[in-house]
């Protein structure tokens, strides 16, 4: 459950934007993508997701091991809270789904529908997904956004756990978790403009 | 798979009733109809079949991108792309379910349109033969041009230019098997046409769908 | 005391309903079947129409309430947009429904006449046409309340929809009207109330009539007793979610 | 008892039959609707007090 | 206002040819008609003011939820809302820019449809003219429908069974007035009654619009 | 120009969620509401901006004078940065859209498709049409949500700059912005259940 990425450069909408990033997470480990806007961090966990090829280089990760959330959740509004974790949890093969909703405190909110919570709310459902998917390997892209101190507290708690039971995780954020793990700040792999290859798929015409 | 399918049915009902407006629609044209070429009975008999299998036909076409849009929207694809389940399987199950929530209504309520079109009697069975043989091609076809167009946003209408020349052959077998049905004749070729046409889409299509919805995620 | 408005207090309303339902039902039910049977069993067969005659007591009811509960509905919409009473809304909610059955009774009745009548099932008669597309009508507003969440919400636009509804269906009866020139009988009810014993062809004649009468006054007070029952079932729905919201707040 | 239809038996009993059912489930489903409503809202008001 | 028309039209181009689609959809249904009624070129004479019709209007239908739709998902209308524009005035703008995009095209490329269709050559002026009439009311009672259904996810086909019905009477007096003139009758009630019809909704219906876009946002 | 909320409660869903709030925002002031997940800020802030009517008490604003923004930003993905911003400065019968571009930074993205935008980009371009919209009153809804710290920083010069010309704004957010204002947690403004009227349009059925 080793996820390696060697020399990867990853591109978007046929611009290259990082270049010659290199890691990898063992289990247990987490890494903290930082990076101004727009450098591509979005674009980086994409391809470590498998929803983009590298423009260069190799992602290693194991098969059927990442489990991956970005701002769009999947969550239907017409669905109530416990309806669509277990719909994520069958699709993943998981039937235990209380865990989930007691880690993000969906408790009280278990019937409303998804349609019909706050901003914070919804994303506290979006990440207890994560834990009905019973991957090892977060893929995770800004997942704090909307969420209040407390729950900021109840993510990086999840993370720890998460961790400490031998997972992995990747992690672009602007702000601060609280947890204590590697950073990685990809700026100075903002990709050169110049006579670097600039483009996936207009290089054959360069 | 099976939740896939349990919840697409769910989502169907609940969202104000995915199942009762393929009818309506279906209804609607019908009842147009008349208005459009007029109210005289022979003419209307004559043109039946063929205005109830367009009738179903756009039925069909205007529900289409309920299939995959939202799911693409609200990020479903992507979680499910990177899930357990295979695309193939995916995109089959997408397509039975609409099949579900709009073919199948709509075969059951053909006869009740067809009184209003006065199809003569004989008519009823054969339409009701072709529309339940052909309705799976239509959605089996409609999944393709979903997962062709799913990165559009609004590509309601360019789903439907891509799709209708792409249902063609099954509208024409179709609404000649009806036809040939309501004025007796034989109705061998078309039915085996139509029969091959839509076992044809079901076995081979999924590939294709699920080849082009891996592109668009990409 | 004595304003009709009090009746717009749901709780208030509710009350009266649960004292009125009872006997308004019971009146219904015995009209209405005292009417069917009479015309049923005890009326003659028309000499052209023959016994298919007897389809009159439940084609005709059925289809002036068809109409007129749109008015209904009409009327409550706009009451709820002018003075906002909940009721009011909720009874054109729960008035729709029973539209459609009678819309459908009349459709159903009326095909089935036309088969012997005039060798057809369904034509498209003026009178018919606009049958269908009142049907249309009841179906876009029932499925514009099931598709909205906010009930209020809900009420304003299905109100508004009822009353531009209103006036395109008018519209639509005179199109139809010039677009086709129909087999259907004209209204004849009124003039055969107002003469005894007349018979020209047209009339309905006073055998059928009293019977008749009996039905229609049968389906108005069965329409009645309904909309109440069911628009207390609504204030009772409404109840229990403001309950529950409020428990929610824990 | 019964009244003779003649050949329009067919014609006048299935106008009756529909309508009556559909009557009957009308009102079938009203009482229904009806009955939910209230077991419900007593089921809150009963946990109220 | 200006910015406002002139933003939606710059959409309809690039976001893949509001313009284009619509025609393309109206030649499709021409197109499909004669598959599923039959080649036979008298019926088809007959029926040809009839389907041209029933395309242009099932083309409009078909556009309807770009109206307002787009708008309301990415939060446009929340914004257009606290501005200074007049509700009234931005569904106006909007019914134009739906009819400058759909309507239009269709008037322009109906008379190359009516050869498809051996519609006989007097009857190309009324059809023409009819068209020119009748989609401006269909925009603009559009346009009320978008504003009923702006809140429902997918509401596509609630808002055709909605819409539907109100089209009827622009949709009987349209296709007779075409078909009169196509058999050289006397065309003047249709043609009042078109008129009266387009120059009402015009007049009208702006206020019911904004009145249901107004209670949607709230 | 002042914005005024008296004893408001707001409902959402049926459901009063924020009770008896006073507050008063002059020229050149500015108020950050703060408080946990699903306490009610965004419905409050959809009030104040007239987006829904307050369940009871009274907001007074100044016609015409509030320019609101949340999540949803109205930008058009098919339009570039500039001719959005061109857009909405010509809907508000402004003029100058250079100011804006200028001060989010956005002058090399100007010719860009809003939709070809990281989320952080998105959001720059989504705070810089308040400058287009010449309002004095500006009520924001999370305004920095995937903002990086450089970009946070623009934003609160923005927000300076904006009071010192004598405009005035509403914030809710969950992170510290750095700006010097006053706070105010609504917390304990949360609407009580039991006896007080709990709902909005239900009410009548209590
Ligand atoms: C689906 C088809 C039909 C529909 C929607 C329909 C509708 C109506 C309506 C709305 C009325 C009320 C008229 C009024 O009192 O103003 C009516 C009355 C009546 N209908 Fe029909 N009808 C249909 C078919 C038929 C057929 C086939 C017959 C028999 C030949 C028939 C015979 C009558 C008669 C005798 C009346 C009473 C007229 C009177 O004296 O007022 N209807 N129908
Ligand atoms: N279609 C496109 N054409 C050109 N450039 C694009 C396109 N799509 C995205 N980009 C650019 O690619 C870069 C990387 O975007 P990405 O979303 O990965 O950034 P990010 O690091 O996630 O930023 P943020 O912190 O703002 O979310 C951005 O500068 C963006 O403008
Ligand atoms: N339709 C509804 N029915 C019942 N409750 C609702 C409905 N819509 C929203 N709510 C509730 O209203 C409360 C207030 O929501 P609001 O979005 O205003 O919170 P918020 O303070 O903005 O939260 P966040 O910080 O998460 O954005 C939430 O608890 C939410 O769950
Ligand atoms: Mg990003
Ligand atoms: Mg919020």
């Amino acid at each position: 459950m080793i996820l390696r990425v060697k020399d990867v450069s990853v591109a978007r909408g046929g611009v290259a934007v990082l270049e010659g990033l290199s890691f990898e997470i063992n289990p247990g480990q987490a890494l903290i993508v930082k990076g101004p806007n727009g450098v591509g961090k979005t674009t980086l966990l994409r391809t470590v997701a498998g929803l983009q090829p590298p423009f260069k280089g190799q992602v290693e990760a194991p098969e059927e091991a990442v489990a991956y959330a970005a701002h769009s959740d999947g969550l239907k509004t017409m669905l109530s809270v416990e309806e669509n974790l277990r719909f994520w949890a069958d699709v993943f093969g998981q039937s235990d789904i209380e865990k989930a909703i007691q880690a993000f405190d969906l408790v009280e909110l278990r019937s409303r529908l998804a349609g019909s919570l706050s901003a914070g709310q919804k994303r506290r459902l979006g990440l207890a997904r994560l834990l009905v998917t019973g991957r090892p390997i977060w893929v995770l892209d800004e997942p704090t956004v909307s969420l209040d101190t407390a729950s900021v507290q109840l993510f990086a708690d999840a993370v720890r756990a998460h961790l400490a039971e031998g997972g992995s995780a990747l992690l672009a954020t602007h702000i601060d978790l609280g947890l204590d793990v590697t950073m990685l700040d990809v700026g100075p792999f903002r990709a050169k403009q110049g006579d670097a290859p600039i483009s996936g798929y207009d290089e054959a015409f360069l | 798979m099976k939740a896939l399918l349990l919840r697409d049915l769910k989502l169907a009902f609940r969202a104000g009733g995915g199942f009762g407006l393929g009818i309506a629609f279906f209804l609607i044209v019908v009842i147009l109809v008349p208005f459009s070429v007029g109210p005289e009975s022979g003419l209307l008999t004559k043109i039946a079949p063929g205005v109830l299998w367009l009738g179903a036909l756009l039925a069909c076409l205007l529900s289409l991108d309920r299939i995959l849009a939202l799911d693409w929207e609200d990020g479903t694809l992507d979680l499910v792309a990177t899930s357990p389940l295979p695309l193939e399987g995916v995109v089959s199950v997408k397509a039975l379910a609409h099949w579900i929530t709009t073919g199948v209504p709509l075969v059951v309520a053909a006869p009740v349109f067809g009184v209003l079109l006065n199809l003569p009697p004989q008519g009823f069975v054969w339409l009701v033969a072709s529309l339940a043989l052909g309705t799976p091609a239509l959605s089996v076809i409609g999944t393709f041009g979903a997962a062709l167009t799913v990165g559009i946003k609004r590509g309601g209408l360019l789903l439907s230019l891509l799709i209708l020349p792409l249902y063609v052959p099954t509208l024409i077998f179709g609404a000649e098997l009806a036809r040939r049905g309501a004025e007796g004749q034989d109705v061998t070729t078309p039915l085996l046409m139509l029969a091959g046409i839509t076992f044809g889409v079901i076995a081979l299509l999924p590939f294709a769908s699920a080849l082009v919805l891996r592109m668009n995620l990409r | 005391m004595g304003s009709i408005w009090e009746y717009a207090n749901p709780v208030k309303f509710s009350q009266t309903v649960s004292r009125f339902l009872l006997p308004v039902a019971t009146i219904a039910a015995i009209a209405t079947v005292v009417g069917l049977i009479w015309g049923f069993f005890f009326t003659p067969d028309d000499y052209r129409q023959g016994a298919t005659v007897k389809i009159i007591y439940l084609h005709v009811p059925a289809a002036l309430m068809a109409i007129n509960i749109w008015f209904m509905m009409l009327v409550t919409s706009l009451i709820w947009l002018v003075r906002r009473h909940h009721v009011s809304a909720l009874a054109a909610k729960a008035a729709a429904p029973v539209g459609v059955v009678m819309t459908l009774i009349a459709l159903w009745t009326g095909a089935v006449w036309g088969q012997p009548m005039w060798g057809t099932w369904w034509a498209w008669d003026p009178r018919l046409t606009s049958f269908l597309i009142l049907f249309l009508f009841y179906l876009g507003y029932i499925a514009l309340w099931e598709a909205i969440d906010n009930p209020d919400t809900a009420a304003d636009l299905t109100a508004v929809l009822c009353i531009v509804g209103s006036v395109f269906a008018m519209l639509s009866r005179y199109a139809v009207n010039f677009w086709n020139q129909g087999l259907h009988q004209g209204a004849s009810i009124m003039r055969a109330g107002a003469v005894t014993g007349g018979d020209t062809e047209e009339k309905v004649s006073n055998v059928f009539f009293y019977p008749l009468m009996m039905c229609i006054i049968g389906f108005v007070l069965f329409f009645v007793a309904l909309v109440l029952l069911r628009t207390r079932t609504e204030i009772h729905k409404r109840r229990t979610r403001a309950l529950l919201a409020r428990e929610r707040l824990a | 008892m019964m009244p003779d239809l003649g050949k329009y038996a067919d014609t006048v009993l299935s106008s009756y039959a529909v309508s009556l059912l559909l009557i009957g489930g009308l009102i079938w489903w009203s009482l229904r609707a009806a009955r939910k409503a209230r077991a419900d809202l007593d089921d809150v008001e009963g946990r109220r007090k």
